[in-house]
């Protein structure tokens, strides 16, 4: 079994390791995609990352609450039924800027990836596929945000 | 230097689920401080992972991250004893790698 | 600063006696170890001055699991309907919209807030209440004020009919121990917490036909 | 340890059920918070306030793997759900976080009033806080056990429920006026009653707790400030006599309840 020992002791040595050997993300490799992650809609988004029209689809699964007791962490998940995905995207309409995620599919993982979001509001949340064929598909859910506690 | 992330990777079948946790503040630039200065972004950008030294996936983050990143993915073909490795930088240039063996 | 007469209390012994609880010796003892430990566990910080910690008749009354004797409790009651103040100009209504503003904020009179003024406090109805259908978000350690008005057969906040349940309800926000010594509303009118105009948009909020609680 | 799949367990239920808006707001909640269960990030405390037990720090150079939380030396396991305590060294009742300031002080040579004095959140309270949380996993799924056997521990008892009740304030709040009746809550959060046992995993025994509405890590003393912040109540310093008698009024009341602690909130 995996202790907390062991990622704490390991984890300064190989960080050493993956920097010599040069695996760490770096500023040169930097695909970090400032335009999309600037669009203030899925659109324009999608236009950043080269992407096509979306159509919805029942092929994309977007998992998340229908109530987030705090819009400063909802946990979404993506995940899509079909072969051939290339990419697979987070994104929240009503947020400053609507894309959250993207997530590069290799053929050595399965498209079906979980993490947590911030929403300033209640709004729709959207999973988005670029496949290889260039289509693009989406799924969305609506994540009503609640205020909580005693708001002083 | 960041703190250390919390990694659990398990096999079931051929392949494993992955788990992360990041300690991060992921700022999103568009909050004030009480003095009502803005707070500057600060968040990460990109995370790899990878399963015995292979790149596995690739992912590029927003500020809409939310604080302490959690991220689960599944990577096909590990098994126990396998190492998977995440790393991730920030947009000032901040990084931080660790390992766990797939249990 | 608050122009609210209390009653200080030395030591707290006096609290137990009004209570009704018993006053033999270990009791005394505790109630002044009690005072001693509040009295060093406690620090200013910004607006939360440690006078704060000094409790009136009604407070100290309800400070038990213990409900106060019945005599005290009317007299809590009588003396808290002899603070009400009627609205300047018999105007006992504002605007709805503001006052469920008033309602989701639970802003005020704690240590990080900046000032007491009560034009910056909300009136934090949500917290405890159910009050319009939209807000799925409330508390329940107050009664539903769904339907408020409704309820109570307001169809014209003006007419001579409604001025029963327009009074009754200034004077449960003014001061809500004029009906129950013991409360667990805030006095929103009588500690300073809201502004007659504030009182005046949560009135229209509760009892307004066109406001969203009777819809 | 076996994969539990919260996640996608949750996926086949919400595909099952694709008439929201038939979901009541606590069922809606419910499904919020399990779908967080599983990756808190409290672990990320945990990992830290470990290391920092095992550090040799401060002044002295030395870790903290003698301190005595109570039983006995360097014994962690079992050790939060008996907190607060009375301790012979110190003449005092503590808890746990007042405890480690001891241990720093007198093992690490840290000032134990500057430590106290330090703000929730920076330096060395943050440390403090980190250790708490570790300590506290260390008796994940224990059973509330305190003492009542020194005088000391059944008068801080007393004096916690007088404080419970205390109503006081512009507000005219006590801890009783959100905890004092069952089945209450404030917005869409439960309010455990506090005067008795809650339940498992309720009040105190899910402290610790990440709150994930501001991505802090909270101790009890945190909970604690805090309510009486919200009780509109002057400041309680750090590891006072009240937030101790506090502590243990829940923590006898909770007699039984078995710890969640690192916990994830709102």
């Amino acid at each position: 079994m995996y202790t907390r020992r062991d990622a704490l002791a390991r984890s300064a040595a190989v960080a050493g390791i993956m920097a010599s050997a040069g695996l760490l993300p770096t500023a040169a490799q930097a695909a970090w995609n400032q335009a999309a992650f600037e669009a203030k809609n899925m659109a324009d988004a999608l236009k950043a990352l080269g992407g096509a029209a979306p159509t919805e689809t029942k092929d994309v699964t977007l998992t998340g609450p229908d109530i987030a007791e705090n819009g400063a962490v909802v946990p979404l998940a993506c995940a899509c039924a079909l072969p051939g995905v290339k990419r697979l995207m987070l994104m929240v309409e009503k947020n400053p800027n609507t894309l959250a995620a993207v997530f590069d599919v290799s053929d050595a993982v399965e498209p079906n990836f979980a993490t947590r979001v911030k929403m300033g509001q209640s709004s729709n949340v959207f999973a988005v596929a670029m496949m290889s064929d260039g289509k693009v598909l989406f799924a969305q859910k609506e994540v009503k945000v609640t205020l909580g506690g005693c708001g002083g | 230097m960041a703190d250390p992330m919390r990694i659990r990777a398990q096999a079931a079948g051929d392949k494993a689920t992955v788990r992360v946790l990041m300690s991060h503040e992921m700022e999103t630039g568009q909050r004030k401080d009480s003095a009502g200065k803005p707070i500057p972004a600060w968040f990460i950008q990109q995370v790899t992972a990878q399963h015995n030294g292979k790149t596995v996936l690739e992912a590029q983050w927003g500020p809409a991250v939310a604080k302490n990143p959690f991220l689960q993915f599944i990577v096909k073909g590990a098994k126990a004893g396998d190492k998977i490795a995440i790393s991730w930088l920030d947009n000032r240039g901040d990084k931080r790698t660790d390992e766990a063996t797939v249990t | 600063m608050m122009q609210i007469t209390r009653v200080v209390l030395a030591g707290l012994a006096a609290a137990a006696v009004v209570a009704g609880c018993a006053s033999g010796g270990m009791s005394q003892d505790l109630d002044a170890e009690f005072a001693a430990m509040m009295k060093s566990s406690f620090r200013d910080e910004g607006i939360a001055k440690t006078d704060r910690l000094q409790q009136d008749l009604a407070q100290a009354a309800c400070s038990s699991p213990k409900p106060p004797a019945p005599e005290v409790a009317k007299r809590i009651e009588a003396e808290a309907m002899a603070t009400i103040k009627w609205p300047t100009g018999g105007q006992y209504f504002g605007n709805w919209a503001a006052g469920e503003k008033l309602a989701q904020s639970g802003v005020g009179m704690a240590w990080n807030n900046e000032t007491t003024d009560p034009s910056t406090n909300g009136g934090q109805c949500y917290n405890c209440h159910e009050i319009s259908k939209q807000e799925i978000s409330f508390g329940t350690i107050g009664p539903s004020l769904y339907h408020y008005g409704k309820n109570r057969g307001v169809k014209d906040v003006a007419a001579p009919e409604s001025a029963p349940v327009v009074q009754y309800t200034w004077s449960k926000l003014w001061n809500s121990k004029a009906h129950v010594a013991c409360s667990n509303m805030p006095r929103f009118g009588h500690m300073h917490l809201l502004n007659e105009t504030q009182i005046r948009d949560l009135m229209s909020l509760l009892l307004d036909p066109r406001s969203p609680v009777n819809q | 340890m076996k994969p539990k799949w919260t996640l996608l367990a949750g996926a086949a239920t919400l595909v099952a059920l694709p008439v929201a808006a038939q979901k009541s707001s606590a069922e809606g909640i419910a499904e919020y918070r399990k779908m967080l269960e599983d990756g808190n990030p409290a672990e990320l405390y945990e990992v830290k306030g470990e290391a920092l037990w095992k550090q040799k720090r401060g002044p002295k150079n030395v870790s903290l793997e003698a301190c005595d939380l109570g039983k006995g030396p360097g014994v962690v396991k079992g050790a939060w759900v008996e907190l607060p305590r009375y301790f012979a060294d110190t003449g005092r009742v503590q808890d746990v976080e007042s405890r480690l300031v001891t241990c720093m002080s007198t093992l690490q040579g840290f000032d134990a009033d500057k430590l106290a004095a330090t703000p929730f959140g920076k330096g060395e309270m943050a440390n403090i806080t980190a250790l708490a949380t570790w300590i506290s996993g260390q008796s994940r799924d224990m059973p509330f056990a305190l003492s009542q056997a020194h005088p000391l521990e059944r008068k801080f008892y007393a004096l916690g429920e007088k404080a419970f009740y205390y109503r006081a304030g512009p507000m005219d709040f006590s801890c009783a006026s959100c905890h004092g009746e069952e089945h209450k809550r404030i917005r869409l959060q439960d309010l455990p009653p506090l005067y008795k046992n809650p339940g498992d995993g309720l009040g105190i025994a899910a402290w610790p707790a990440y709150r994930v509405s501001n991505g802090q890590m909270w101790s009890m003393q945190l909970r604690l400030n805090d309510c009486l912040r919200l009780q509109r109540f002057p400041y309680p310093k750090f590891g006072s006599d009240v937030t101790t008698a506090l502590a243990v009024y829940m923590g006898v009341n909770a007699k039984g309840a078995k710890s969640i602690a690192p916990a994830l909130k709102r």
